[in-house]
């Protein structure tokens, strides 16, 4: 094997790498999405949830929260906010209405968003669901998030 | 001093990838300063508005530079015009005023209402962590990519195809493709969150890896010398590296969300060797300088060159890997450690080569082998401040977000996120200083454009 | 000085040792692998004895024995390439690459059984396990095959003699680790108990 | 291969082995290292080098370990400051020592011995 390393053989290894292990991470994520029904609380999916992913998509939530961990680190987490928040919509609800429109003096706070109480049911069966998600070893490690 | 012509195109790119980049800086002190005066600037510009702007200006800025960066290379690469140079200054301007256009769109009206807008609805795209962007400027990115990639393919498909320029049109493409996948945003939050990565993760681990050595090499080529053979040996070894741990290596992002358990080890095992082809660009950089042919007057950008190598090695392999793994990440996930990684990641692999490639070839677009002295030692105090402070910015974060998973998560009583938050006020304090020596190492980044002085003298070669 | 001795460097990287170096990677990772499988073999002794049972011994041990055979082949066409035998070399490379794909039929069978048993990545730890190291492994043999493959199709077009063949000594090499895996897995995997 | 040579070999063996004991071969690096010491004549290059690698490693020791044990030491096992600490100057000063080694390295392939400034003449 004394023999110099060329620049073919490097380009072989780049071009075989990169296609063995994209054939890979193709092959497991089939198997991901296939394996998905048993933990992603699909069964809790209704019309409702999904309306409430609109409208934390539309009120940017994710830039000032994080969701099972993604997100903007400046606020709570909220994968698990349903059972933090005793395990009621209410409360929740009630949380995100009663924000003052102009802040707490010297204190972040979430802005008031107006939300209709169509927008508030939606929200809080939406995360509601994302808290059923079983995600492993039941992260996150604690109900402070 | 250009060798074609064409490659003055890059120059409108650069300018623009500045001028965007002071706009990411500043709303990034004024996100500091948030972090710690809660209701700073509140309700005019609250916390998630001045982060959507901060880090999607960091994205279209970097953009604007591998745009720019790749205008320049490619015709010198291929040894001959751009094949439509008018096609680069059209996509140039419909770039910017898009995003200048989406950025004015963040700040001036509810995000709520920008979603209205721009008709959300019929393809709900908005509200996803960096891919906040209105459907309709996301179709643009994608015109404009695909304007983009012809050109430049055009260009090298018709001239000299070097190793360089291929691996940097590989890059480009997968850039482009990985794109597509933010625009698939089902309700499901698990799938959602998977497919998201596929942006995030395949493009800043995997595809833009590709471009940033591409680049790398090309500057390392000019400023030393050296034998493209050799250097083209380490870029096929680099990016192989690269894509060989990092496609895998997704899975440390699907630890947490829901995916099956597997993808811990799957996860924690290839991105354990995620810090290689990092490792690799340091021993690369540092080799081809020590061995270099002759000594370029353009001193600013060997140092800029070097200091990406390091500077992504710390900040994308080190602190990549302390919180990789699956037993780590269980705790430190969605915390200031994970900040802490992103700023020193993005700043020392993506801002540097970037900056390095402005470096370099700014003088020449200018008429100039090289800045003047005072030009360019004002460009390497710009380098040590902003470098300097970033590595502040990353270690008092960390520090920040170990105390955070101390408090928060590892102790028996973990206190809520608001009190954590106010306990380690004194880390974001710091940050915030160091931030603003950051702001001042970009004006002077800036001011060295300007700065006349004696030319340098260097032996023609 | 630095002149006289700027020729040694690519000896040592890239030199010839890269090669070694990315096989020494793929060890790694395998290696990786077999320390975190035995880890949780000892956690989990009694559900991985439990499910070990339900793998096909018989079929694995034929399987050692193709990939050791063809291993073999692949020596035998080294040797003749050294020789300057271009036809006797392609054939036993086409003899190994026949041992290669027997391999892949009798996993394939293998696999077939216990996926339409409903066995998963997810079904448990130790299907986990054995699923993903033998898959991985599967793909390295196709991947070897590959190799054998396109150095069978430059043989053929007489790109090796007896003053180059270092093609063919890479490609044997691949395949040697190939089948080094396979000898440390099927022990780990279907019989340690 | 003359002498020259294989000294040259010997020497970035030892950078080598160097910095993989500061990676992944902690311990196995360093015996290695002393292997390469004792072979080395004085005065030659893979002494010159083998010494800076056993220079580099015992100090990256004491610097690593020693500083990290005596903050543990100090600050206290339970407490959250401590760890602040120990994890983002552990993190820091390591990557430091890898980055010199590597930059040893480099220049070991040469064959020079270290001075020289990376960016001038």
């Amino acid at each position: 094997m004394r023999e110099t390393f060329t620049k073919g053989m490097a380009r072989n290894i780049y071009y075989g790498g990169a296609v063995f292990f994209l054939l890979v991470l193709i092959g497991l994520t089939f198997d991901t999405v296939k394996g998905l029904p048993k933990t992603d609380n699909s069964e809790n999916m209704t019309e409702l949830v999904a309306a409430g992913k609109r409208v934390w998509e539309r009120n940017d939530c994710i830039g000032c929260h994080t969701l099972l961990g993604e997100g903007a680190y400046f606020a709570p987490e909220l994968g698990n906010v349903y059972t933090r928040f005793g395990e009621s919509t209410e409360a929740i609800k009630g949380f995100i209405k009663g924000r003052p429109v102009d802040g707490i003096k010297g204190r972040r706070s979430m802005p008031q968003f107006n939300l209709t109480d169509e927008e508030l049911d939606a929200v809080a069966e939406f995360l509601k669901y994302v808290d059923g998600v079983k995600t492993a070893r039941d992260w996150p490690p604690n109900v402070q998030g | 001093m250009m060798k074609y012509e064409s490659q003055g195109v890059a120059k409108l790119y650069f300018i623009a990838a500045i001028g965007l980049f002071t706009g990411q800086i500043l709303f990034g002190v004024v996100m500091g300063l948030q972090y710690v005066m809660g209701d700073f600037l509140f309700p005019e510009i609250p916390f998630n508005v001045a982060r959507m702007v901060h880090t999607n200006l960091l994205i279209v800025w970097l953009l604007f530079g591998f745009m720019g960066s790749a205008y320049f290379l490619v015709p010198e690469e291929s040894e001959r015009e751009l094949y439509a140079p008018w096609l680069a200054k059209l996509m140039f301007w419909i770039f910017l005023v898009a995003g200048a256009l989406t950025i004015l769109g963040y700040l001036l009206v509810p995000y709520a209402q920008l979603a209205d807008l721009t008709m959300n609805d019929l393809l709900p795209t908005m509200g996803r962590e960096f891919l906040e962007q209105p459907t309709i400027t996301k179709i643009g990115i994608v015109i404009v990519a695909l304007a983009f990639i012809f050109n430049i393919g055009m260009t090298i498909l018709t001239g000299r195809k070097t190793v360089i320029n291929l691996v940097l049109l590989t890059g480009l493409v997968g850039l482009a493709v990985f794109f597509l996948f933010s625009f698939y945003n089902p309700d499901n939050i698990v799938l959602d969150k998977y497919f998201w990565w596929f942006v995030v993760h395949l493009w800043v681990e995997g595809v833009w890896e590709l471009i940033m050595a591409s680049l790398l090499a090309f500057v390392l080529i000019k400023v030393t010398g050296v034998d493209r053979e050799v250097i083209e040996k380490w870029l096929y070894i680099i990016i192989a590296m690269a894509l060989i741990s990092g496609l895998v290596g997704t899975g440390h992002h699907f630890f947490w969300i829901g995916t099956p358990d597997y993808w811990q080890w799957l996860g924690s095992i290839f991105s354990a060797l995620e810090p290689i082809p990092f490792f690799m660009m340091t021993l690369f950089a540092f080799n081809v300088v020590n061995k270099r042919r002759r000594d370029h007057p353009n001193k600013a950008a060997v140092l800029w060159a070097l200091g990406t190598a390091v500077m992504a090695f710390l900040g994308a392999g080190v602190w990549g890997f302390l919180h990789t793994l699956a037993p780590v990440n269980y705790y430190t996930h969605g915390t200031q450690v994970t900040a802490a990684h992103g700023h020193m990641a993005f700043y020392g692999a993506y801002v540097m080569v970037v900056l390095t490639m402005i470096s370099y070839s700014m003088p020449l677009m200018r008429g100039q082998k090289a800045g003047n002295q005072k030009a360019q030692v004002l460009e390497m105090w710009s380098f040590w401040l902003m470098t300097v402070s970033m590595v502040f910015i990353t270690l008092f974060l960390t520090g920040a977000g170990i105390l955070q998973v101390y408090l928060q998560r590892f102790s028996e009583d973990p206190l809520p996120f608001m009190v954590v938050q106010e306990k380690v006020a004194l880390f974001y304090w710091m940050r915030e200083v160091a931030g603003l020596v950051f702001l001042i190492g970009l004006i002077l980044y800036i001011y060295s454009f300007f700065a006349k002085g004696d030319e340098v003298v260097f032996a023609e070669d | 000085m630095s002149k006289a001795h700027s020729e040694i460097e690519p000896e040592l990287l890239p030199g010839d040792l890269a090669i070694w170096l990315f096989i020494f990677m793929e060890l790694l990772v395998f290696g990786i692998f077999f320390i975190v499988y035995a880890i949780m073999r000892l956690k989990n002794i009694e559900m991985f004895n439990q499910y070990q049972l339900t793998l096909n011994r018989e079929l694995g041990a034929a399987n050692t024995l193709l990939l050791i055979t063809s291993s073999y082949f692949v020596v035998r066409a080294v040797h003749a390439i050294r020789l300057n035998n271009v036809s006797n070399c392609i054939h036993w490379l086409y003899a190994a690459l026949a041992g290669g794909t027997g391999f892949l039929i009798l996993k394939s069978l293998e696999y077939y059984d216990k996926f339409s048993a409903g066995i998963r990545l997810s079904t448990n730890t130790f299907y986990m396990f054995y699923l993903s190291l033998t898959l991985f492994h599967f793909l390295h043999v196709i991947l070897g095959m590959l190799i054998l493959f396109a150095i069978v199709i430059k043989a053929c077009r007489g790109a090796y003699s007896d003053q180059n063949y270092t093609g063919v000594e890479t490609g044997a090499s691949y395949w040697h680790m190939v089948d080094l895996v396979w000898i440390i897995l099927f022990p780990l995997v279907y019989i340690i108990r | 291969m003359n002498s020259d040579e294989l000294q040259l070999k010997r020497a970035s063996k030892a950078a080598l082995f160097s910095l993989l004991n500061l990676t992944v071969l902690p311990v196995i690096g360093f015996i290695i290292l002393l292997l390469i010491y004792q072979k080395s004549s004085s005065d030659s290059i893979d002494h010159y080098y083998s010494v800076i690698g056993i220079k580099t490693n015992v100090f990256a020791g004491i610097a690593l370990l020693l500083v990290s044990g005596l903050m543990i030491l100090l600050g206290g096992f339970d407490s959250p400051w401590t760890w602040v600490y120990v994890v983002s100057y552990f993190t820091f000063v390591h990557a430091l020592f890898i980055l010199f080694a590597t930059w040893v390295l480099v220049r070991s392939w040469t064959g020079e011995k270290l001075k020289k400034n990376i960016l001038s003449k």
